[in-house]
């Protein structure tokens, strides 16, 4: 009965969630960067990392991050010291919070947490304002972009940086409006709340174009492939980036990788049916999801091997003259929806 | 200042993270007017509408919090930054300075005072109760139902500046 | 309004301050130009080309191409060595056509002794250099698609350029700098089976240019990126001694395999494909379709190639052209490569000059760059196709 | 049924026009085409190789590495000369011989002390190989010799003899060309297994290539024989055979 005095104390609870979440955090976009080395490689005719850990190079992204550890931190002369240093850390916080919250899966069946039924499941925390959180909180990043591109001290750094601020004002409209209208359909705010709403059928399915525009602004707003303007390696080197050396530059990888990591499961909880599987549904919920966020990485990859990128204005009138305009018609057909039906 | 430090003789921990935000917020919102570079003063503005937010979820209004944080944060400095950026902010260890301290000094000091007195007489005597969560429908309901006049001219207030916006950028 | 000096971050050409201009317009705010150095090193500009640019915004007002950091003096240096080793450094300078280049100053000095190049070796050279034209291009396929951000084009055009570079690699024995021309005709024959691999390569490469065709000649987001940008109208190409690709996007079907055939050009059967706009996207097409061409005269000299010796029987012991000059045009990978030989009757040139496609290609930069913007600069500067040391020699 | 394999293509490429020119159905429908692209190269093979683990089989004429074949050289310093960036050293001195016969001219000859390579700043034009008039210099797909040291491209003599071992034979060549070996111009003594005696004896005279447009083999064909006939070492029959060349022009000339 240990086990049962255990989890029944929510500081306890509250410790062994937050070392999965961050386990979690660490490895899903070490694997996610080893499976776009893997698989842009392919892709691209090629092996990709065939060394590190003699199997498959399976080892490549940590060899990668001790690599990162062991280079040489360098702040350029010119820089604002105590900016540069502090932006990798204001990009890393809010990715990382994000994982707090997503729901892996339905709420325990005996549940003995001192909240009552419900509020213990396979996710790090169940806030009443999830999605509201999630998107609050990766806005945040932005700012750290900016501080980069702005102490690098660099002309390339700061277009980048801009292009990145001009990017997300831009596509958070979208995004948001995209998620509203799925809080809308399902009633609640709540992640949990929203994938347990379909269990009958998942929001993807009325509103396929919802779910486009949320994969389509998801993508300005990690500045992935096709949209990746801010960080354009053949224009602007590689952005606010360009100045990073060492741990820090590898923050900015790792934040990369968890936002599409974390962003994949948010479209898996709003629209794919969260932990609802089909056909095999003696398969646990957790799996379900896990499979879903990483179909839905492999997506993101592999756009990012099939397509060029657009330019920053083209992406602007995507947003304005497209993305945002549908995504209010769809809020406007799914509150009829709701008050008709 | 702060209504919950009073409030009985036990310290509650809301208390204490209200009195943490706060101090991080005023500390931060001086920061914003002493900064010699403005970039530094936009990005103390952060921490101090950040710590805003912060206030607002210890005290259990979980949606306004979070709008604060995506709004003002997410949003608002963004746009001020950006701006920033793409005019005069200089890259690198420059400042930007004039001389008008004392102007401001006494601006800032009167809409302060005029504030805190404004705060002081309306919400002085009133306590937050913090045993109930601040349900997001039940701001729904209020602002769709009490506050929905005010709610729609904002609306067309906002629209007017949207279309404004337009008119000046479409100049050429 | 007191005028700030834009403080910069040590990029400008000469220093914090120089070159920045604050333009005062009427009643406008006033807006500073920012001084932007692509180059000299700067993954797009493939090379050490240096372009310096002025900004409005994201909007080039200026664009001036610095050339020079791969001066290599292929000129002077030729004028100091024999007409032998003339050919193994000619084949440097643009190194992505090396046996165009090698051919055309064996071709010139040919010319100027009189040499009667044996038939088979003329078919050979022709073979060599529509597969080192197919290498040229495959690369600038690449490029140009991983400039605008796509990068799978340039590992699968390494990849078929593998291909051809080991099928070269089986009769030049290199792969890069073939040094296989030889004043007369070719130093040797095709190794076995070298024919057979050829046919199949033709075939292989011309299936694989559909994925090339998948990823961005049918692609939406290429053709937004380079559709109506960087239009270069024929008159303006030929003004500033545009040719090659470039030009015939412009609508200008010039080209020396036609006009005025060498070799056994005019024994073949091939179209100059030409553009309509001169678009960056008609520069890129006409490129596609250049391969295209270029398989063709492949297949046809496969069919048509003759038994004999590739050296003539009688060879002078050294190579000493006659007192006299000569001009070469040849149709080069990247255009117009025309070789001005003179010589004194000595074993070494007088004076060889080249005049290179790539250093008037990048001459229409600040023409074509004026008032597009800074993402564009790639699609623009992507299908200018030049190798700096062809520009620079 | 009736239709082969390239109507079909001819006539699916067709069909993937019309749609392609549509406007809005065109672009969605190229933006799927190139992920189909991607995923189908995915589901292949791919081309590379892992080179450490697998090494690469290179042509013959590969112009790997410059190899010597250091009984063949006369130090004639041709190769020294020719080559564009002077990157060959050669080092040599002359031995006085001891007469055959007592009472003739003591004869000299050189040795070579020193036949260096610097690598690093070698272009494999490979000029070199082709002006020897002796076939001592090949070339070797051998590639293997990297160093992180610039001073240690330099490659002496051993290390070149050595080389040799990784000389292939010439291909043989396409149908239709002019074998240069028929003409009894070309030596074929390029293949590392003519090192043994009983190749050499069979050898021709290791003359010079005719392709290469230079004068004929400067040496009595005659002579050679006789002398290798007689069991004499190649080195020595070359060397006689040289002398009696001479003497026959001299006799012509005057």
């Amino acid at each position: 009965m240990i086990f049962y005095h255990f989890f029944s104390n929510p500081w306890a609870v509250f410790a062994l969630k937050l070392a999965a979440v961050f386990i979690f955090f660490l490895t899903a976009p070490l694997f996610l960067g080893y499976v776009e080395h893997k698989g842009l490689a392919h892709m691209q005719s090629r092996l990709g990392p065939m060394e590190a850990g003699k199997f498959h190079g399976w080892a490549q992204l940590i060899a990668d991050g001790v690599k990162f550890i062991q280079k040489e931190d360098i702040v350029p002369d010119a820089a604002d010291r105590r900016i540069f240093m502090l932006a990798p850390m204001i990009v890393i916080i809010p990715v990382s919070l994000v994982f707090l919250v997503i729901p892996f899966g339905p709420a325990a069946v005996s549940c003995h947490a001192p909240a009552g039924a419900g509020a213990c499941g396979f996710w790090g925390e169940n806030f009443d304002v999830g999605i509201f959180f999630v998107l609050a909180i990766s806005a945040i990043s932005v700012i750290g972009m900016l501080m980069a591109g702005w102490a690098s001290a660099n002309k390339f750094s700061l277009i980048g940086a801009i292009r990145g601020a001009a990017q997300l004002i831009a596509y958070e409209l979208p995004l948001v409006l995209a998620a509203s209208a799925v809080a809308m359909q399902a009633g609640t705010l709540s992640l949990v709340g929203i994938g347990d709403a379909q269990k009958a059928y998942w929001f993807v399915f009325p509103q396929i174009a919802r779910f486009i525009i949320f994969v389509i602004a998801s993508l300005a707003e990690l500045s992935r492939p096709p949209f990746d303007m801010p960080i354009a390696d053949s224009e602007i080197i590689f952005g606010h980036m360009t100045e990073y050396t060492g741990i820090r530059f590898g923050l900015f990888l790792l934040s990369e990788y968890a936002g599409i990591v974390s962003l994949s499961a948010i479209a898996v909880v709003l629209y794919l049916g969260a932990w609802h599987g089909f056909f095999v549904p003696w398969i646990p919920g957790p799996i379900w999801t896990l499979a879903k966020i990483g179909a839905l990485s492999f997506l993101v990859i592999w756009l990012r091997a099939t397509y060029p990128r657009l330019r920053e204005d083209q992406l602007q009138k995507m947003a304005w003259k497209y993305l945002i305009p549908i995504a209010l018609v769809n809020i406007l057909l799914t509150m009829i929806f709701k008050v008709v039906f | 200042m702060d209504p919950q430090a009073t409030e009985g003789a036990v310290v509650s921990w809301p208390a204490v993270f209200v009195a943490i935000f706060g101090a991080v917020a005023a500390i931060s919102a001086v920061a914003v007017v002493l900064s010699r570079n403005v970039v530094h003063a936009a990005l103390s503005l952060v921490v101090v509408l950040g710590a805003a937010g912060a206030i607002f979820l210890v005290l259990g209004a979980e949606f306004v919090g979070w709008t604060q944080i995506l709004i003002y944060v997410g949003a608002i400095v963004v746009l001020l930054l950006f701006g920033l950026m793409l005019t005069a902010a200089p890259i690198g260890k420059h400042a930007l300075d004039n001389q008008q301290r004392g102007v401001a000094f006494i601006t800032s000091a009167a809409v302060f005072g005029v504030f805190t007195f404004i705060i002081w007489r309306s919400f002085g005597s009133q306590r937050i109760h913090l045993n109930q969560v601040v349900r997001t429908s039940d701001i729904g309901r209020s602002l769709f139902s009490g506050y929905i006049l005010p709610f729609e001219v904002v609306s067309v207030l906002l629209l007017a500046a949207l279309v404004g916006a337009i008119v000046l950028a479409k100049k050429d | 309004m007191a005028v700030t000096e834009l403080p910069t971050a040590g990029m400008l050409p000469g220093g914090p301050g120089e070159g920045v201009q604050v333009v005062i317009a009427g009643e406008e705010l006033p807006t500073q130009e920012m001084t932007l150095s692509i180059g000299p090193q700067h993954p797009s500009t493939h090379g050490v080309l240096r372009v310096v640019l002025t900004l409005d915004g994201e909007r080039i007002d200026t664009a001036t191409p610095v050339i020079g950091y791969m001066h290599r003096a292929f000129d002077k240096l030729s004028e100091a060595r024999d007409y032998r080793q003339i050919i193994a450094l000619s084949n440097r300078h643009d190194w992505l056509s090396a046996f165009g280049n090698e051919l055309g100053v064996a071709l010139a000095t040919e010319r100027l002794m009189g040499i009667e190049v044996p038939e088979r070796a003329q078919w050979i050279r022709m073979l060599m250099a529509e597969w080192n034209r197919v290498l040229n291009h495959l690369m600038f396929l690449g490029s140009f698609g991983l400039e605008l951000g796509a990068m799978t084009p340039m590992f699968y055009a390494f990849r078929e350029r593998e291909d051809i570079q080991t099928l070269m690699e089986m009769a030049t024995g290199a792969r890069m700098h073939f040094t296989y021309c030889r004043v007369g005709g070719l130093k040797e024959d095709l190794p076995k089976g070298f024919l057979q691999y050829s046919e199949v390569l033709v075939k292989r490469i011309r299936h694989r240019l559909l994925d090339y065709e998948g990823l961005l000649l049918g692609n939406e987001i290429f053709k937004k990126r380079t559709v109506g940008i960087g239009v270069l109208p024929g008159e303006v190409a030929k003004s500033y001694g545009v040719t090659g690709p470039i030009l015939h996007a412009s609508g200008v079907a010039e080209d020396s395999r036609k006009t005025e055939p060498y070799l056994k050009y005019s024994e073949v059967d091939f179209d100059v494909p030409v553009g309509n706009h001169g678009d960056s996207f008609d520069r890129f097409n006409v490129l596609f379709h250049r391969i295209e061409q270029s398989l063709k005269i492949i297949e046809q000299v496969h069919a048509k190639l003759p038994a004999g010796p590739i050296m003539p029987g009688k060879m002078p012991k050294y190579l000493k052209p006659p007192e006299g000059w000569t001009y070469v045009r040849t149709e080069n990978s990247l255009g117009e490569t025309g070789y001005y030989l003179v010589s004194r009757g000595d074993t070494k040139p007088w004076r060889l000059k080249m005049r290179t496609p790539s250093f008037h290609n990048v001459s229409m930069i600040p023409y074509l760059l004026k008032g597009v913007l800074l993402p564009d600069l790639i699609a623009v500067l992507g299908s200018v196709f030049f190798v700096v040391g062809d520009v620079d020699r | 049924m009736a239709m082969t394999k390239e109507e079909r293509t001819a006539k699916l490429r067709e069909l993937e026009q019309k749609i392609a020119s549509k406007k809005g159905i065109g672009a969605l429908y190229g933006l799927v085409k190139g992920m189909s692209v991607t995923m189908r190269t995915m589901l292949k093979p791919a081309i590379t190789t892992q080179y450490p683990h697998v090494k690469p089989d290179l042509p013959e004429r590969t112009r790997g590495v410059i190899a010597l074949k250091e009984e063949n050289c006369t130090v004639c310093m041709l190769c020294s000369r020719e080559c564009p960036d002077w990157c060959i050293y050669i080092d040599s001195h002359k031995d006085v011989m001891p007469p055959k016969t007592p009472g003739a001219r003591a004869r000299t000859r050189n040795v070579l002390d020193r036949f260096a390579i610097d690598y690093a700043l070698c272009m494999y034009c490979g000029i070199c190989v082709d002006v020897c008039p002796f076939d001592a210099l090949f070339w070797s797909p051998h590639f293997e010799y990297s160093t992180d040291d610039l001073s240690t491209l330099t490659h002496e003599m051993d290390t070149l003899a050595k080389w040799m071992d990784f000389v292939p034979p010439p291909p043989p060549l396409e149908d239709g060309a002019e074998d240069p070996s028929q003409e009894g111009a070309a030596a074929d003594s390029a293949t590392p297994a003519a090192g043994t005696t009983e190749a050499a004896e069979t050898q021709a005279p290791p003359a010079r290539e005719e392709r290469h447009d230079e004068e004929p083999p400067q040496i009595d064909q005659e002579a050679y024989d006789a002398a290798i006939a007689q069991g004499k070492p190649d080195r020595e029959a070359r060397a006689l055979a040289k002398k009696a060349w001479i003497l026959k022009r001299r006799k012509a000339q005057s």
